[in-house]
């Protein structure tokens, strides 16, 4: 377990500002802010490079706070990879056993065992130069839980890659952590990524965590206007595609129904789905139209949004199933909405986006 | 970016300048190697005179860009990775050196060592720099460190101090982590900075000249005997000394544009 | 980025060595300008001979600044604008004077002006160069031109040719383009460059020594003073000599930071 | 009249092949391309910069391949500004006039009335680096048009811009056009920006000039795949806003009907509005429902892209009335659309995307 209690630093134009967090064991936890919100150091504090002007960091209730970095034994990834580029993709991998005293078929033992792990065994002999993106940061991560850290921090991972790389990491990242039971600790700015894999999420902003929850705490319960702001509101359903019929996926919802969306994920592929508010259109009645979609529903929550009107509404029993609707005051007022009222929610099957879950 | 209307008169002229000032450079080097015989030149490079002074040039040179390197890793690194109190007054007074005319460098290396106690000092414990040859590697030194200091200056702040840190996280200490890859990763400064050093010190006159003086055989390095040799008309002997200093120049010039890179403070 | 573990203790001792070498280069500075007292460098300054050596450097040191910048700004701006045939081979010729001790630049400057028929037909049209005031001008320039070359080239290239471009749409000529935009624009560069070269032509030593000798009262500059003066023991007047390039070393290496900005390649 | 007759111009990285245009006076003419596409270029050889490899440049039938810049009197502004940073704002813009040697008062008077046409009087005697980025290029476009050019080019000059310093100063080029009848030669990446400004587009991708046309032939008829794969499709009404309650704009469409959309626009303002063919809903009638447009026609095309069927319905006379839809297979099936039929477009007030006109 990690606590931070009550972190301040400042660094200038970067600064932390009486950071209080706890991150449980095993658990991927995603520090979601803007650029410049003093994210990555709070990951360097963590690591010990930076030493906090006030507060303490406990690792397993042991205070850490004056312990170098060394002695830690916390892995770092970098989004730039930061690989040692005079070393070949298996030095780099053993660099960190090498400093331990390890010996030498040992070394070698463990790094083609993390090389087997992450694919990259053919990639042994060469240097960072040469590699791509995507290989380069495998390489990092297999030097980074070399060293069998129970905690890995990942600065941006994946935020130099391409999406097609970056989804594929993803699931990396989530394996690495299953295999080995590592608490993951991932900073980003990028709302899909912390959706997609946090078990928890903090947003941070000018130096200050603003809140913690669950994915779906975060993106549909936000605190205040600028969490609001900053997150969007959007939809979240987990599900598996049953079917993939030319590009149009039918995707099981975890909490009952069946959704339509233009992907291209496989029969058995877990996913998420994503749904803009502003997207989906309310009726009275089911109609018959080329919206691919309609769910039915209560209407549960009404608040007025500047033109705006934020409709919520209960589909079945989860909390995850609750849906949250955009429209305009006008055609509330039109509609006549209520509280309790039973509504159709209607969305194209191109405008879900699917994304692996 | 390039530009280029036909026969536009500004390109023709700046070119032609440029091209002026080129061939009179290289005119000048000629004149210096064409101004013997290969035969002569033979002689004159086997004379004992010219031996002592390649000798002599040769060790002072590679002393002097030792203790260069010796001083300017550590302060480099301080002034590329540090803030602290004075630290910009510190990084000018480290130009100082640069700005300096050598001979004026050589008399204060001169009153420093020769007149104040603590020169006095260092003499009673063997160290002795006026008119020896440990002034000469003084003299280089002295003169030569802010060029040193300034390429390793610049190969520091070039290498992101994450390098560093995921060392550090790697289980190394800060020493370890600046041994085991900032070093490594400076290969290319040092040896940029290195050669660069030991030929402006193989070529060091003025300060050299004033510290140690010019005595034959003695002092005498290949500037000093190109002068000695000047000076009573020993042609053959000088333009001996010329051509090594020449060769060993551009060979260090090659050298340095080759692996010098984002170093290039010169 | 800084980086502060409390009481690291290799931030301690590479701070340390920055502080041991800047305060070398400030012990020297004070042991020279203090190895006199005031009056006796009131006595020496108001001298006949430190007085000619005074204005003799001024003026040559003008001179050569003014033919500097007269070949480096054609030549700077055709490298930094134009692409052409041998023009990275030109680039590494113009950094030979830089490389090449000052001393064979002399050797090299005194056989062309001195022994080739070309020297000798400038002679002839009262060009004399050697062991004349003319020859300081001349090494003074060879010397330092790669300085003001590699500022003002560095300048020109930090223009974005687009300036050129848009006067050109308003009516300008290549050449009215570059008076009227380019020139203004590398007002600081231009500034930085003539200090600096005036400052070092003000303390060449050995290309001058060995092209215009050391003459008293006629091709005395103040390091041919200097030289002098320390050879027959005459310390007052050398301190003043030293004195006074100390103060404008220093003052021209304030103006080249304050200004060089971009064109820092000293 | 602006006319290239097969340009091709080779600089390494950016090059033109074999262009040929011809630009009328008097239009407002945008270039429309990708990064890299080598629009640049083709505005600097137009300026004379750069001497084309082959090909000839004409203007009003002479040709000028060989006449320096200065002697072509076009109007030349970029996206970074190139204001002289040593003269005053008053002296940039005097700087084209004092070339031409026109007397002190007479610079004077012309500077005046360009400083007042473009509401930059108060900035008179300040320097270049004390202006932002919306008042710098306001002086770059006044020091272009004092020399009275017949043409002025624009090289990407909104686009080191925020978003309401662009809306406002797409407004000032339409003004500088129609005051001076100049004709514009407009480079841009931003589809939105060409369409909104341009009489007609030609779309440039490495070094070509692959189309020509109006705008709506540009967006709803591209020539090829890469084409439609670069400009995107998308629905475009010229339309005037009645009414505005509460955030919610009602626009009076030039083509006939009404549509509501989120928008800040008041009454009187002429606007252009987008809507994404994705975003709009087919049905076979009329429903009740939260989306606040609908609009009737009748389908004239059917083509299938992917899993996609793109669906062009006829809601009225003009060409502008096309409107683009596109919806999955499966809904095509299920609906058994077909040419002629009658159908109910509708799309919700959040999806239609307004811009000033």
């Amino acid at each position: 377990m990690i606590r931070l209690e009550n972190i301040s630093k400042d660094l200038g134009e970067f600064f932390l500002r009486d950071v209080t967090l706890e991150i449980n064991e095993g658990e991927y936890f995603v520090i979601l802010g803007p650029t410049g919100a003093g994210k990555t150091i709070l990951l360097e504090t963590i690591a010990g490079i930076y030493h906090p002007d006030s507060g303490r960091i406990l690792l397993n209730d042991s205070d850490v706070t004056e312990v170098p970095p060394r002695e830690r034994n916390i892995g770092m990834v970098y989004q730039d990879y930061i690989l040692f580029p005079f070393l070949t993709v298996e030095e780099n991998i053993g660099f960190g056993l090498k400093s331990r005293k390890i010996g030498k078929s040992e070394i070698k033992r463990k790094v083609d065992e993390l090389e087997n792990l992450l694919d990259i065994s053919h990639l042994s002999h060469r240097y960072p130069v040469t590699l791509s993106g995507g290989e380069q940061q495998k390489v990092a991560i297999a030097r980074a839980i070399a060293i069998e850290p129970p905690i890995l921090l990942l600065d941006e991972p994946l935020s130099a890659l391409d999406s097609r790389t970056r989804d594929y990491l993803r699931g990396e990242l989530k394996r690495v952590k299953d295999e080995f039971g590592i608490t993951m600790v991932h900073v980003t700015h990028d709302q899909t990524e912390a959706m997609v894999l946090a078990d928890r999420i903090a947003v941070m902003m000018q130096g200050r965590i603003l809140q913690v929850g669950t994915p779906y705490e975060i993106f549909n319960k936000p605190l205040n206007n600028d969490l609001a702001d900053f997150v969007g509101v959007e939809n979240i359903l987990s599900g598996v595609v049953r079917t993939n019929e030319d590009g149009v996926a039918e995707i099981e919802v975890d909490t009952g129904g069946t959704i339509f969306a233009v992907s291209e994920y496989h029969a058995g592929d877990a996913v998420k789905v994503f749904l803009r508010p502003e997207e989906i259109i309310l009726s009275g009645h089911e109609g018959d139209s080329t919206a691919r979609n309609v769910v039915k529903g209560r209407i549960n929550e009404l608040h007025d949004v500047g033109p705006l009107t934020r409709v919520q509404m209960d589909t079945g029993r989860s909390e995850l199933s609750e849906l949250v609707v955009l429209i305009t005051k006008r055609s509330r007022e039109s509609l006549g909405l209520q509280i309790g009222d039973e509504v159709y929610a209607t969305f194209k099957a191109t405008s879900a986006h699917v994304v692996r879950g | 970016m390039l530009k280029e209307l036909k026969a536009s008169k500004i390109k023709i002229v700046t070119i032609l300048s440029c091209l002026l000032l080129a061939f009179f450079i290289l005119v000048l080097i000629i004149c210096v190697v064409t101004h013997t015989t290969l035969p002569a030149l033979m002689t004159s490079l086997a004379s004992k005179e010219i031996q002592f002074a390649i000798k002599l040039s040769l060790t002072t040179a590679a002393i002097s860009t030792i203790l260069c390197i010796a001083i300017s890793i550590p302060a480099a690194y301080a002034l590329a990775r540090y803030e602290f109190f004075g630290k910009s007054l510190i990084n000018t007074l480290m130009d100082i050196p640069l700005a300096l005319p050598p001979l004026v460098a050589g008399v204060g290396l001169l009153i420093l060592f020769g007149t104040t106690s603590f020169g006095k000092a260092l003499a009673e414990t063997g160290l002795v720099f006026v008119f020896t040859p440990l002034g000469i590697i003084i003299a280089q030194f002295f003169v030569n460190v802010p060029f040193m200091f300034r390429i390793l200056r610049g190969t520091f702040q070039g290498i992101n101090p994450r390098y560093e840190h995921v060392a550090e996280t790697l289980g190394c200490t800060e020493a370890q982590a600046f041994r085991r890859v900032t070093l490594p990763m400076s290969k290319n400064g040092l040896l940029a900075g290195s050669v660069i050093t030991w030929s402006k010190g193989i070529g060091e006159f003025g300060a050299a000249l004033m510290v140690a003086g010019a005595t034959r055989m003695k002092t005498e390095t290949l500037p000093i005997s190109l002068y000695l040799n000047m000076s009573c008309g020993e042609l053959n002997l000088a333009i001996a000394s010329a051509t090594i200093l020449i060769v060993i120049s551009l060979v260090s010039l090659f050298v340095f544009e080759r692996y010098g890179g984002f170093a290039r403070v010169f």
